[in-house]
């Protein structure tokens, strides 16, 4: 199983990340499924003016591993890709990438659901939206807290 | 000898570095850390530090219980993360 | 909200759809899900040659249109798109590829997995596999129409 | 007048063809249908296209119970469908 993490400023490309993937993979996987975050425009009808994350270098990259172990354990994966950017992002903009292949098409989408709400919650980022109403550091809702436990209590 | 804190986000701002360096005997206790950082840069910190909202790190790993400090240890404090 | 389906024998660019999906949507949709599926190239430990996917013109069109209906009903979706191939494929050629767009990840995440489960037990398509232990006509799996029942007996 | 059906995927190679034309008045009934079809292509096929995991089609729209065929109406029989 190939576990990527990177945590990056620059934006990155989805196309040519899902076809480096499919190319290392050569028909071993049979389902890869993807998750984009994207900055939106408004929140709340109030003008988004930007998207400010922030990180701990190595605590960061760590607490990631971790999903990614615990998404490994629980399904069979052939491969999964996290790109986390950081910095000041505009509406529209691409913030995490997640990527994941399998054999079959359940682990792909279910795992990729997992590492896409874990990472709401445990992933260690913060994130200070300014919008037309000013600034504000957002934390995880409980809608993702819900979903997080939704996860731990799920006997598969 | 030198315990480093790291201050991350709104925590950061309202402390208004994201570094501090304690020479010396490292603290023994987290509570012992707070009563340092705050004598340094500010009284109300300590309160402020052990919010229960307020995560610790040492090592980059969350801390559960109260652990003692070695000599080049980095101890981070945390307001709620979101990533995604 | 925009429905896009494609039938067609040539390859798909995912990067290009999915930047092509972005720049329509601009910052309107937060979350971007997607999943494709690729010719494996074993089953059950038989090496696969080729699949061969047939369909019924216009009406596999409407099969589709009437998947991407019961999605946008059940959940608030910006944009779904879904390309499939037919034709001759080898193994590690892309078969289907599903795209959703939303404001919020679950219903991203949840329609897009709803989609591709439904494509397997209601889309109009035939897939005859050949391998080295000969060819066979594929019909869908228990397992397939199991997941189909969950969508249905789920209440959201 | 004229009634088309057609025949997909491993019923398509069992009948040996993808389309039949059943020229005249339509059909009164699916059975009805499935006899002229037999008549032309062979009496097995009654059967074969009665079975039931072959479903049928109506201009594009699969059906319930037992249409009426009038001209121009395209029949489709089809063997289980899968797509993704």
């Amino acid at each position: 199983m190939s576990h990527a993490i990177r945590i990056q400023q620059a934006d990155f490309d989805v196309g040519a990340e899902w076809a480096e993937l499919q190319r290392q993979l050569a028909g071993r996987a049979g389902a890869m499924a993807s998750f984009c975050g994207v900055v939106r425009d408004q929140f709340d009808a109030q003008a988004i003016q930007d998207l400010e994350l922030e990180h701990y270098p190595g605590m960061t990259e760590r607490s990631i591993e971790a999903v990614l172990q615990r998404a490994d354990a629980r399904w069979t994966l052939d491969a999964t890709l996290v790109i986390h950017r950081v910095g000041c992002l505009r509406p529209a903009e691409q913030i995490v990438l997640v990527m994941t292949a399998a054999r079959h098409r359940q682990a792909a989408l279910e795992s990729c659901a997992f590492i896409i709400d874990s990472l709401k919650t445990e992933a260690v980022f913060w994130k200070r939206e300014r919008s037309t109403s000013g600034e504000r550091w957002i934390d995880s809702t409980s809608a993702d807290h819900t979903r997080a436990a939704r996860w731990r209590n799920e006997r598969q | 000898m030198a315990v480093t804190v790291r201050f991350f986000a709104a925590l950061r701002e309202r402390v208004g570095r994201d570094t501090l360096t304690i020479e010396g005997v490292p603290p023994p206790s987290l509570h012992a850390l707070r009563l340092c950082i705050g004598a340094r840069l500010g009284a109300d910190l300590v309160a402020a530090l052990a919010a229960p909202e307020i995560r610790v790190a040492l090592n980059h790993e969350f801390i559960h219980g109260d652990p003692a400090f070695s000599d080049g240890d980095e101890v981070a404090f945390m307001p709620p993360i979101t990533g995604g």
